[in-house]
């Protein structure tokens, strides 16, 4: 039987930011350039997401993370990642009103059992705001 | 594009070409119903009496110990419920017996049967998954009416030592059941030498078909059928006799019985070749679950890492295994199966079960090993639970 | 020797060359388990989701709507007990309604249903085996959980007004289940046109696979599963899909439905070419139940003469027939369906089922009669309640 | 497909005796030349059988029966009337003593639910039997 990976439980979307997430945190040493810092999830449900934001004027110019968790969680990470710093970046404000919803849609849907991973994401995101909000007393 | 390489054998089984073949003409040409007078139907009276003849003698029991059901699930509520309502009809309940890291087939039942007014009671396991028959005998109680422990994990193919356990039963004067849906292809099927009352059996898993299964019930044994109607099955389980797959079915469990020899000590090697190479080439890998299992089974976790991911990358390389069990896959809480081992959660949710089967050859294992090598290494990367020295950070 | 006339389709067909020829490759290739998360469970999922589809256009109805089972039995016990158990976990009973002329699998699991503390009634049909609407609208009471009728009776082939009783059902505000196997080759099956809550139908009796059976469901309605496991079908029935069963199904529905004008049409033809022509040629031979009935379905007594013998007979010249339902054909009370239209036990007794089917043609009709009516007159020879001027002697 | 009568529900001699019942009562003319008559059956159960015996210094030498029934009645009275008039005839004493048992045996036995047609057979024959007796007063 040949295998022609025909089938596939996600999106196309999710599929690709799956198999080569973006701004994926490739080394330790990078974490200095960032100002905001988050880390979500926890270990019975099997995902754990870490954020770096650097906010210059308020706007997050550069997102870089870390997952461990499904493949619907590694790619809705991704897209968050990419949501918030396309086009030069997102306002602080607008950043905080990301919803799970909006990933969702942008990965062309989520499986309705998956829905909470991308939920995670702006979780790890408003963390991270908010630690860089408290290190600049904002 | 590549081959694909199944090494989910435990989640099911394709059919062989073999049993395929014995079947065809009950499609098309002896397609009686067994229940007709006539000799079309009486050729398929026969052909199934075959079968359950051959069952038997493969069960060492007798042929009216066999019935004939739509699926090892359907066998496992017929054992278990059929005895809850032998009791609800005499306007009793009372208590039922099983251990943590049974299949859902046994579990949703229970818990179903709690409803229903019964008491239901959970035995542990020890960290190799392996039941605590210590437990068991002080659970036993006076109104216990059955105890109901699987032959083989579906999981971790951990072997539970059944003679042990139907000796403790016999003692106790409780009846017992074993669901040996994963165990039949590989394991002693004697029911005799085993010392069970009721086993169950299906098609799915030994390369016959799905859609069958069986219960072995010892004759004295009194239960309520689930399904009624036209008398089928001794009265047990009423339904017009799925003729092809009941041939199937014995076909499969003979053919199982005459290699099970050969193809046990292959997969054995097979099996302990993969597990060391994996521990070897794998770092903060780790086996779950006895060694004594079946000849079939690996399954491990790897550190930092998570399983769903891993499956899916597996796949993109045309390898297909799995996490847990194919009934959780897609469900979010870990196996119950590896925390009821006490095995924590972010290594339960880094398990993937390698199954292998009758078509799996050195060739594919050595590719597999050589995929999951690349894919453990850029999961972990991506991970934050991933510490190269320690295997996991400290949290 | 002869060639095989099998007039006995009612009890079950053979599966069409059509229907087998689409699941092979779903034995042996496609094989997964479709709860497996990998590209090879994918495509069972997908291959089950899309007979599914299929099932629901054919039925009007929505996906979820269909369930697949074991068995045309299994479907109709999950229609009634699930309701029962649903009341039961309650901690209530109820009432339920059925008719006198019912397959077993329906009388069976009633009768159980009263031993589980549930009120019945079994409504009456008249002469000619069509349900008393009258008596249907006053046995509805407060407490009616389901009316269960079947579509086409399995002996005689006589149609019930499905409609009709299921505006009795919605203006009493009760459910209403058909047991539609025998029905589904060639009788309406749009549930909305039939105004139906639950409908009954299995793959043996229209040339799919023996062993499968679905129940649609409307999904407002809450029912208990008989099966507890892996939450299959919804959680309604658990157990590994049987995945060639179920594309059997839905082609085998899919043919039916497509040929249903013009076969029914030819059988018609057929039938009453029969009908006919055994009532010229054999004296004293009496159609038992309404014309109103299945285009496939004849049901005869011949007076002085007993069904088991004719059969045996008809059985030596390769003609396959059937008295009373498959199901009883080896026991020795007449059949239920016939003495519940008042038909007198001698004349029951004498009754032979030719059920005609895709297969059938003329000149087997006329190979079938030519014997018969050696046979009819040979056996009455023999008979020591014939009586050639008034048919049976008086008592 | 080719039908070659292969299977059979009932034993061989069911078979032969069933096709060919022997002793078969021709005509009903014939009545005259015997001097016992039974009935036994119902309606209900799908049996009726009437038989008519010859007794000749208590032997019955000639036997003649009807039956309405299935393949194992038939068969089980047509067996019946040769055990009771094979060698010559068997005395009424020993005829009374034939039970169902017997008969079935002869037939290379029956399938268990249709035990009771065997027995049919013998009660007749005992009606036939008391039947003589009370016309000749015995
Ligand atoms: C009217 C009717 N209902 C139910 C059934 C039961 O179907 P199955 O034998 O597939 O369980 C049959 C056939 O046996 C039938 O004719
Ligand atoms: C251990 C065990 N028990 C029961 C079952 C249920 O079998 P089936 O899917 O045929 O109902 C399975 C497989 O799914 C199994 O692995």
């Amino acid at each position: 039987m040949k295998f022609e990976g025909q089938d596939w439980f996600y999106s196309k979307k999710v599929k690709e930011h799956f198999l080569k997430p973006k701004n994926v945190l490739k080394n330790k040493s990078e974490i200095k350039n960032y100002n905001g810092y988050g880390k979500v999830g926890n270990m019975k449900c099997g995902d754990i997401m870490e954020m770096w934001i650097k906010i210059e004027k308020g706007i997050i110019k550069k997102c870089k993370w870390k997952t461990w968790g499904c493949a619907s969680a590694i790619a809705s990470t991704s897209m968050l990642s990419i949501i918030i710093t396309e086009k030069g970046g997102m306002k602080i404000n607008d950043a905080l009103k990301i919803t799970g919803k909006e990933i969702t849609k942008r990965l062309g849907g989520l499986p309705q059992i998956k829905i909470h991973c991308s939920v995670l994401g702006d979780e790890a995101l408003k963390e991270a705001i908010k630690d860089y909000e408290s290190k600049n007393n904002l | 594009m590549n081959k694909i390489i199944y090494l989910d054998n435990s989640a099911t089984t394709p059919t062989r070409k073999e049993v395929l073949k014995e079947t065809q003409k009950y499609f098309l040409k002896q397609f009686g119903n067994p229940s007709s007078f006539h000799s079309v139907g009486l050729e398929s009276k026969k052909a199934i009496n075959k079968a359950r003849k051959k069952i038997s003698k493969i069960l060492n029991c007798e042929e009216e110990e066999i019935i004939f059901t739509g699926s090892g699930t359907e066998s496992i509520n017929l054992a278990i419920k059929g005895i809850a309502f032998r009791e609800i009809l005499k306007g009793k309940r009372g208590h039922f017996i099983t251990q943590k890291t049974e299949h859902d087939a046994v579990i949703q039942t229970m818990k179903w049967l709690e409803k229903m007014g019964f008491r239901t009671t959970y035995i542990n396991v020890d960290k190799k998954g392996i039941i605590k028959l210590n437990e068991l005998k002080t659970a036993i109680k006076k109104d216990t009416l059955l105890v109901s422990i699987m032959y083989a994990n579906n999981e971790t193919g951990v072997i539970q030592p059944i003679q042990k356990i139907s000796k403790i039963c016999k003692e106790k004067k409780v009846l017992f059941h074993t669901d040996a849906c994963q165990g039949a292809e590989y394991l002693l099927l004697n029911t005799k030498k085993l010392g069970i009352d009721m086993m169950t059996i299906n098609g799915s898993k030994i390369y016959g078909f799905k859609g069958t299964g069986a219960l072995y019930k010892k004759k004295e044994i009194k239960i309520e059928p689930l399904i009624h109607g036209g008398n089928h099955e001794f009265g047990l389980r009423s339904g017009t006799e799925n003729v092809p797959g009941i041939i199937a079915l014995a076909k499969a469990l003979e053919l199982a019985e005459k290699e099970k020899k050969i193809e046990n000590k292959r997969l054995t090697k097979l099996k302990n070749y993969m597990i060391n190479k994996i521990k070897k080439e794998i770092s903060f890998s780790k086996l779950n679950g006895s060694t004594k299992r079946l000849p079939n089974n690996i399954n491990f976790s790897f550190f930092g890492i998570e399983g769903e991911s891993t499956l899916l990358l597996l796949n993109e390389k045309g390898i297909m295994v799995s996490t847990g069990s194919a009934c959780s896959s897609q469900s979010l809480e870990p196996s119950h199966v590896l925390t009821a081992m006490g095995i924590k959660h972010e290594i339960a949710h880094g398990s993937i079960r390698f199954s292998l089967g009758k078509f799996t050859t050195k060739k594919d294992i050595d590719y597999t090993i050589k995929e999951l090598k690349k894919i453990v290494k850029n999961l972990r990367k991506i991970s934050p639970i991933w510490n190269k020295k320690t295997g996991l950070i400290k949290k």
